[in-house]
């Protein structure tokens, strides 16, 4: 999997890219807290339109993500979830509790 | 009948994902089944990896996968210490807190799930899905 | 390592293909590479059900796949009949006619090519091909 | 892998999809012998444009084919190769052998 961070404005956009499993989540994991925990992090948004696959440990970075961002009143939001994504954080039953943006232009509306 | 043997090394879930994957387009299953049942397979080796290896990446995890006309059967071996079926369960969902999924997705997706200890020699998941199908393709 | 079992049955190659390119997208070898690898360990496979077994789809094939620093190995097993490995010849590429490219392609490609009977069980072969990596990522 | 005949004008395209295996190439070779033998087949173009992978049987039936539309004066083309399969061609040393055309216009030229 590919991690990239990149600054838009006032926002962090982190794209990612492939499948998220086991053996790529704490890459994405250190990409997500350190952007919420960088200095004056106001809006963190994470670009899925690439990432195939995503497993448990892959939400579990998303929920983790979330909450610290609350604590810290940062925006978190995620955006551009293909079809597969999509089902596992319903089956999670997490689709209603991430703010869900379709593309990155929308993502970074307030 | 198709068997694959891996390193207990999350590197190697890919190679589990895509195999799993094309066993699904063989017995004809929709894409949202495979995917889940793809979901499923991965998780539960992920578990093994980090639940019943403590992370050691020298074990050996095999997956065993047959089909019938109606069913797709996978069974997990690994060749650690017995463990407990009683502890292997999810968190309350409604609980935001990162982790306890995996067992969720393994229950919520698969018809059967069973953990066995095999005397002497690991434990064993034994996973069944039934399929919805008109004109189900056969595996074996 | 990584290990798969098949049915002597053609439509699993697709699942040994599938298996032998994530192999080589873990060891990081370029797509010219991982094309023409896959294409001659399906067509180790193949040979095994058409020659070894004549088509029996009932019989197994047992695939390895080791890698060190600078190689990728890959060992094939049946449970068939005695093979006379100076049999398995290519035909001269100059006559234009159907079939004999397999075994062609098979030694074209690797870089050793050892077919073995093993005494009461069958037959193995083994295929190495040498990567030309900068910084080639480990398989085990 | 699926297998479709099409008529435009004089000539037969048979449409190919997926991958070319010893468990598929049968069903290539019934639809590449059946249009060269129709009556009055003056030329017959094989599309490889959805093809991502072709073994030694499918380099064969291409082989058989070309033979039998030799002795029947039936033009016999390939077309749209993708670089795996042109792979294939170039180890068996056929790449000269077979009439390969870019796409489907030029393999209806003359
Ligand atoms: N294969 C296993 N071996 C031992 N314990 C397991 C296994 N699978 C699951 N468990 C136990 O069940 C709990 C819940 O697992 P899971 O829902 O996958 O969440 P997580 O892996 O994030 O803890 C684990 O924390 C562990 O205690
Ligand atoms: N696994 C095998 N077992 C027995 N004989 C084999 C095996 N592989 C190849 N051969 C022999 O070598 C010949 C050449 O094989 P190959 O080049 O793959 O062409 P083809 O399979 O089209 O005949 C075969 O016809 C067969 O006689």
């Amino acid at each position: 999997m590919e991690v990239r961070t990149r600054k838009v404005g006032v926002a962090s956009v982190i794209d990612l890219k492939g499948q998220i499993d086991l053996s790529s989540s704490s890459k994405m994991r250190t990409a997500v807290l350190e952007a919420i925990k960088a200095k004056g992090a106001l809006r963190v948004a994470v670009n899925l339109t690439e990432v195939s696959y995503i497993d448990s440990s892959g939400i579990a970075t998303l929920v983790e993500g979330l909450q610290l961002a609350r604590a810290r009143s940062c925006h978190f939001v995620i955006f551009g979830l293909q079809q597969a994504p999509r089902e596992v954080l319903e089956l999670a039953r997490l689709d209603k509790v991430f703010e869900i943006r379709v593309d990155e232009r929308e993502a970074l509306d307030s | 009948m198709i068997e694959i043997k891996i390193s207990s090394d999350p590197k190697f879930l890919t190679i589990v994902r895509a195999m799993v994957g094309k066993v699904c387009e063989l017995v004809e299953c929709s894409v949202e089944e495979k995917n889940k049942i793809i979901l499923a397979v991965d998780e539960a080796c992920s578990n093994i990896m980090k639940h019943t290896y403590h992370g050691d990446l020298g074990q050996s995890i095999e997956i065993r996968c047959e089909s019938a006309r109606d069913k797709i059967e996978f069974v997990l071996k690994d060749c650690g210490p017995p463990i407990d079926p009683g502890k292997i369960k999810p968190r309350p969902l409604d609980e935001l807190r990162p982790g306890g999924l995996g067992t969720h997705f393994i229950r919520t997706i698969m018809d059967e799930v069973k953990y066995e200890h095999v005397a002497g020699c690991g434990n064993t998941l034994r996973m069944v899905k039934f399929l919805h199908r008109n004109n189900p393709g056969e595996l074996t």
